[in-house]
């Protein structure tokens, strides 16, 4: 069977998925910040895909956009992570909500 | 050739999604993670994008999961544990049905109207670092600026999170 | 000098001051418990003795007052010594001094752990060189000396609750008054193991740190790792028989250990060696403390990393090695001083083939300096690492190189000469503010000195007799004992009786490699020692490592260790 | 390679997939014998450069000549072994960690040139693929110090990580200029940009140019985790760093990616800086191509075996110091510099 643009579009909605299935799943604020990467890089292969449909290399340069922001997300967000783990002691988003109520 | 390269990298990075969102310790889903993204790179080169499959390994398994593994590692205690609580299983279909829908209508609609191929022809160089710097420092120069100040304001929120190095001043 | 000193306190403390007696030149004061810590707050303050260099313990289990605890101590700037005693009954406290010597918190600790003599309002009363399992006390008289005891639980340095505690203080010195609690959390910090067995502790020795990533916050030591009571050994072989055993105390410089015992019971016995056996005595225990520094040196640079100095060094060493074995039939266990003199004279040729190595030994070192002396990277790990002040290194007990690295030119050869060193010129090597550099710069250039006194005392080694003409102490030669039955009998009675060592005390010390390294010895007149202590330069040295790592990070930790030499046999006995 | 895939696709009569495949096993099973040899080889150098340069003799018995069957004797010894895992080890993550350090050494070597069209994987974008797989070694090294639950092995790989990220950084910087001058990140391109006697070899094309050469020398010594920069191993402070609780056959993967790296940076700096597989002065090219480039790859490996033996260890802090407060503000100099450099003289496109 021949590889088609559907193809790849399917795996990019594959691993969106799985990504978002896990940031609402699990409970670790580390794990979670990690989905986040996951979906980021699903949507840089339908980045990806359009450029190759259109050969246009915009797509290209909206990828490494993304990049970017997901070095600045992984940035932020441990940064904040850390912090947060040195006055509460978790990173575990449940029980950082019992400690905001 | 590119057929078994795509089952290939396609399955190994849903592979690597997936045990990633299983996995109880971080670490581990933090190597599967890092699995994932390797494969996705190889995904990008199949779809001639050379320069963004290689910054994908440099810049996502090179820094970005070091970062995690350092940070999960930094945080050893209660992060090692994983997760002690299971979600209630009353919540497992809210959570599972979104997915399913999405996957069946996407089902539906490539029994439906089959699949679309790619069509438009490649020109020489497409992908290539020069190609994609052509692009970055001339039509896109306003993205590029963006990933700049992107950056820059990660570099100075990181560092204002973080700038209460401890200093002990035992002596 | 002393004398004064003696008769100052007795008229500042009158009646308090309850005996006082010289031995052998060393004056003691005797006084009551409960005075003791005003004397020596006296002697400390008004009287210039900075430094406690030991606290021995002693056993009479027929006395009233059944133990007696000598406190030595030493001015450096009056250059006198005054030794302090206290007689206590079992069971009865003595106040303890560690909060006016920090060497004393040690040296009572060892005092506890082997006599069970308690020191009141002493911050820290744990065993020190025995096992924290361990029951009993190793000296006392009464403990059987073949009794072994198993012990095999080891100890804790750090509990959580010490943990705990460091976690508070850090919390407190980070958070800004009053303002944002950054709390610092147990599980923040972790402790780790420098030893006892661990590539840089060069020895079995250990050190917990209590980390905060690569800082450390805390420190503990722990010693005793390869105690074997070498002290309660000597009280059960003759006075003779206890040479071998100084060899294995510091196996670096086993000769320099060989000439001070065999000086301390010469000092006892109220004899001297004779000019030549002195002279040898010099040379060996010279050729000894360039050794023992070429040691600690080069396993110093091989902890910062800088590995092909050790070779440039260690050739040298080893050559030097081969003239001792050939001289003294092995290379580390030499037993080569007897008292009243040596074993047997240098062989022939010994001035050139030492002189030649003396030669190779500047090549070496001067590759070194070359290699070290201006590296930045050395200068970066070593120049303000692990620093100690002068009074701090008095406070602490600390001699030789590592006191001299403070800019203190303290050194007992020209302080308190013994063997003639008042007749060799050399100089007194000092560093300027007690860091790891200065300590291994020390050191390097007491090599050059070391190097200076070997030629000179080889140039001028004086000839006649080895040992001294006294049949009581030194063993016939072999042509009398296989041709007279008085050499017969002669032998014999030095061999299964010993040397009839009069009853009296001595402490005969000298400046060992790593400093003051003393023998205090008491005998009963029988032919074994009733009391031998040592005083091991690296003891107090070590006793202070933990402060003086706090705050630095791992690899400061490991270069302070290297520096402060201390040799594992001699710090457990 | 060409001629491979001639003879594959044509006489085996396999399609353009078999062949490629076939060439790719080939070269793969090649580069990895290549490197074992290379480990093999360098260990004995090091033993005998270490001798050398500390005034004693090395290995000089196992196998007669200067003992040089040594690292074979030593190598079957290490794999003779037993094969240890701590019981308290995060087993899959204990075994997988040495297997990714050594592939992301495998997969780098992959893109040198040897010679003249003979690379494994010629690709376009060569020197960037090198430094991404190699950064593959890090994250291998956290794992197994992470896996083995043993707090020097965790120091060790937090050092390493630390480090090696750190130091990635001057190190890509430093090859910017080069890439400049040559404007294309092909491997080959880059060697054949400086054909022509020693005077067109990169490091002497421009000051900023030989400055680059000196700060990716030092950044390539940081990267291998070699003395000076041996933070993560320091077997003086942290026992033997990430891989204390190896033995045996992981151990000695450890060991192989070490050597590896070695000569493969010691390699790069050759096709950056030195001129690949040229002779340094035209008519002294008699020898083949591939062996001008290996004496240079040694002689780089030599002179990096000649500063780990020389100097001491810096300590961990005045190494991130090192690397943040004086290289990489460096090597940004050097890379707009040569730009410079590049625009006056007319150099520039």
């Amino acid at each position: 069977m021949e590889v088609t643009m559907t193809h790849y579009l399917v795996l990019a909605a594959l691993l969106f998925l799985t990504g978002m299935t896990g940031f609402i799943v699990r409970r670790n604020a580390i794990v979670m910040l990690m989905c986040v990467e996951l979906m980021l890089a699903a949507t840089n292969i339908v980045f990806a895909v359009f450029a190759r449909a259109h050969a246009d290399g915009g797509g290209h340069v909206f990828i490494l956009m993304n990049f970017a922001i997901a070095a600045a997300e992984a940035a932020i967000g441990l940064a904040i992570l850390v912090e947060i783990y040195r006055r509460r002691r978790t990173v575990n988003v449940d029980d950082l909500k019992a400690l905001m109520e | 050739m590119e057929t078994f390269l795509f089952w290939f990298c396609g399955a190994a990075m849903v592979l690597g999604g997936l045990m990633t969102v299983v996995q109880r310790s971080a670490v581990v889903s933090a190597v599967w993670l890092i699995f994932a993204f390797v494969a996705a790179a190889g995904i990008f080169a199949l779809l001639h994008a050379p320069f963004v499959a290689i910054l994908q390994v440099l810049v996502y398994a090179g820094a970005i999961m070091v970062l995690f593994l350092f940070v999960i590692m930094m945080l050893q205690g209660p992060v090692l544990e994983g997760e002690r609580r299971r979600m209630k299983p009353a919540l497992w279909p809210a959570v599972a049905i979104p997915p399913l829908a999405v996957l069946v209508l996407v089902g539906t609609r490539i029994a439906d109207h089959g699949t679309a191929a790619f069509t438009t022809p490649l020109p020489a160089g497409f992908g290539s670092p020069t190609h994609v710097a052509e692009l970055l420092l001339g039509r896109y120069l306003l993205a590029f600026e963006l990933i700049s100040i992107a950056l820059l304001v990660a570099i100075i929120g990181a560092l204002a999170i973080g700038k209460e190095e401890r200093k002990l001043p035992w002596k | 000098m002393s004398q004064k000193l003696v008769e100052r306190l007795q008229r500042e403390f009158g009646a308090d001051i309850l005996a006082t007696a010289t031995n052998h030149g060393d004056e003691s004061v005797t006084v009551a418990p409960e005075r003791l810590r005003d004397v020596l707050a006296h002697l400390r303050g008004k009287e210039g003795c900075e430094q406690l260099s030991d606290v021995v313990g002693v056993d009479f289990p027929g006395r009233d007052r059944r133990f007696q605890v000598v406190y030595l101590l030493r001015s450096w700037a009056k250059n006198h010594r005054l030794q302090v005693k206290v007689d206590v009954a079992e069971d009865e406290a003595v106040p303890t001094v560690s909060d006016l010597y920090r060497s004393a918190d040690w040296a009572e600790r060892e005092v506890w752990d082997l006599f069970g003599v308690p020191f009141s309002g002493h911050p820290d009363l744990r065993r020190i060189l025995c096992h924290h399992e361990f029951e009993g006390h190793a000296l006392r008289k009464d403990y059987p000396i073949e009794q072994g005891q198993e012990c095999s639980r080891p100890e804790k340095l750090f509990t959580d609750a010490d943990v705990a505690r460091a976690a508070q203080r850090a919390t407190a010195v980070v958070s800004d008054p009053g303002g944002v609690v950054d709390e610092v959390h147990p599980s923040d910090l972790l402790t780790v193991n420098i030893g006892p067995s661990h590539p840089a502790t060069h020895g079995a020795l250990r050190a917990e740190l209590l980390l905060d990533g690569e800082t450390i916050l805390e420190a503990r030591t722990e010693i005793g790792y390869i105690h074997r009571c070498f002290e309660k050994e000597a009280e059960d072989h003759t006075w003779a028989q206890v040479m071998p055993y100084t060899d294995r105390l510091n196996y670096c410089s086993a000769m320099l250990n060989n000439s001070i015992y065999a000086m301390a019971v010469e000092k006892l016995l109220g004899v001297e060696a004779t000019p030549r056996a002195q002279a040898i005595r010099v040379i060996v225990s010279e050729l000894s403390r360039i050794i023992d520094h070429l040691v600690c040196v080069c396993a110093n640079l091989v902890d910062i990393g800088a590995l092909t100095n050790y070779w440039y060094l260690y050739n040298v060493r080893e050559s030097i090695y081969e003239s001792l074995e050939k001289l003294c039939g092995s290379r580390l266990t030499t037993n080569y001083a007897r008292i009243g003199g040596m074993s047997h004279d240098l062989y022939d040729g010994f001035a050139a083939e030492i002189g030649h190595k003396l030669d190779q030994l500047l090549e070496g070192h001067s590759d070194v300096m070359k290699l070290v002396a201006r590296n930045r990277i050395f200068l970066d790990r070593t120049v303000g690492v692990g620093v100690i002040g002068r009074a701090d290194a008095l406070n602490w007990g600390y001699t030789g190189p590592c006191l001299r690295a403070t800019g203190l030119a303290y050194d007992l050869r020209r302080h308190a000469p013994y063997s003639g060193y008042e007749q060799y010129e050399f100089d007194v090597p000092t560093g300027e503010q007690g860091d790891t550099h200065d300590r291994i710069m020390v050191r390097m250039a007491e090599i050059i000195q070391s190097r200076s006194i070997v030629l000179q005392a080889l140039d001028k080694l004086p000839d006649g007799p080895l040992n001294i003409d006294d049949h009581r102490v030194v063993l016939p030669p072999k042509r009398t004992v296989y041709d007279t039955i008085e050499g017969v009998m002669n032998q014999f009675k030095l061999v299964y009786e010993g040397i009839r060592v009069p009853r009296g005390e001595a402490y005969g010390f000298g400046e060992g490699a790593n400093g003051e390294l003393g023998y205090w010895c008491i005998s009963d007149g029988s032919g074994r020692p009733y009391r031998m202590k040592v005083r091991p330069p690296c003891f107090p040295v070590f006793s202070s490592y933990a402060q003086l790592v706090q705050g630095g990070m791992i690899p400061d930790a490991i270069a302070t260790l290297g520096s402060l030499n201390i040799i594992a046999g001699e710090l457990d006995r | 390679m060409e001629a491979m895939y001639a003879f594959f696709m044509d006489k085996a009569g396999m399609g353009q997939a078999g062949a490629h495949v076939t060439v790719a096993a080939i070269m793969a099973t090649l580069m990895f014998i290549v490197m074992a040899l290379c480990a093999l080889v360098f260990t004995w150098m090091e033993r005998k450069v270490a001798a050398f340069l500390q005034s004693r003799w090395g290995p000089m018995r196992t196998g007669r000549w200067q003992g040089w069957a040594q690292a074979v004797a030593d190598m079957l010894k290490i794999l003779g072994k037993e094969d240890i895992i701590p019981a308290e080890a995060d087993k899959a993550l204990f075994i997988f960690a040495p297997l990714l350090v050594l592939l992301g050494s495998l997969l780098a070597w992959a893109a040198i040139p040897w010679a003249p069209g003979f690379v494994a994987a010629d690709l376009d974008l060569g020197l960037f693929y090198i430094f991404a797989v190699s950064s593959m070694v890090i994250i291998g090294i956290l794992m197994a110090g992470w896996a083995s639950n043993n707090k020097w092995a965790l120091y060790g790989a937090a050092r390493g990580a630390a480090q090696m990220v750190s130091y990635e950084i001057p190190l890509a910087l430093a090859a910017i200029p080069v890439v400049m001058y040559t404007g294309s990140l092909n491997t080959q391109d880059i060697v054949i940009a400086q054909q022509g006697g020693i005077w067109n070899w990169f490091i002497f094309r421009n000051p900023f140019l030989f400055v680059s050469f000196f700060l990716y020398f030092v950044a390539s010594i940081a990267e291998t985790n070699r003395g000076p920069f041996d933070m993560p191993e320091t077997e003086s402070e942290l026992v033997a760093g990430y891989h204390t609780e190896y033995t045996g056959m992981r151990f000695a993967f450890f060991f192989l990616s070490e050597y590896a790296n070695l000569f493969l940076v010691s390699m790069i700096a050759v096709l950056l800086f030195l001129g690949g597989w040229w002779a340094p002065i035209p008519g002294l090219d008699f020898l083949p191509a591939a062996l001008t480039f290996v004496i240079k790859g040694v002689l780089m490996v030599f002179l990096n075996m000649w500063v780990r033996w020389t100097l001491p260890r810096v300590r961990v802090d005045q190494l991130m110091h090192l690397c943040w407060k004086v290289m990489i503000p460096a090597a940004l100099i050097c890379t707009v510099g040569a730009g410079l450099w590049m625009m006056a003289s007319g150099a520039a496109g």
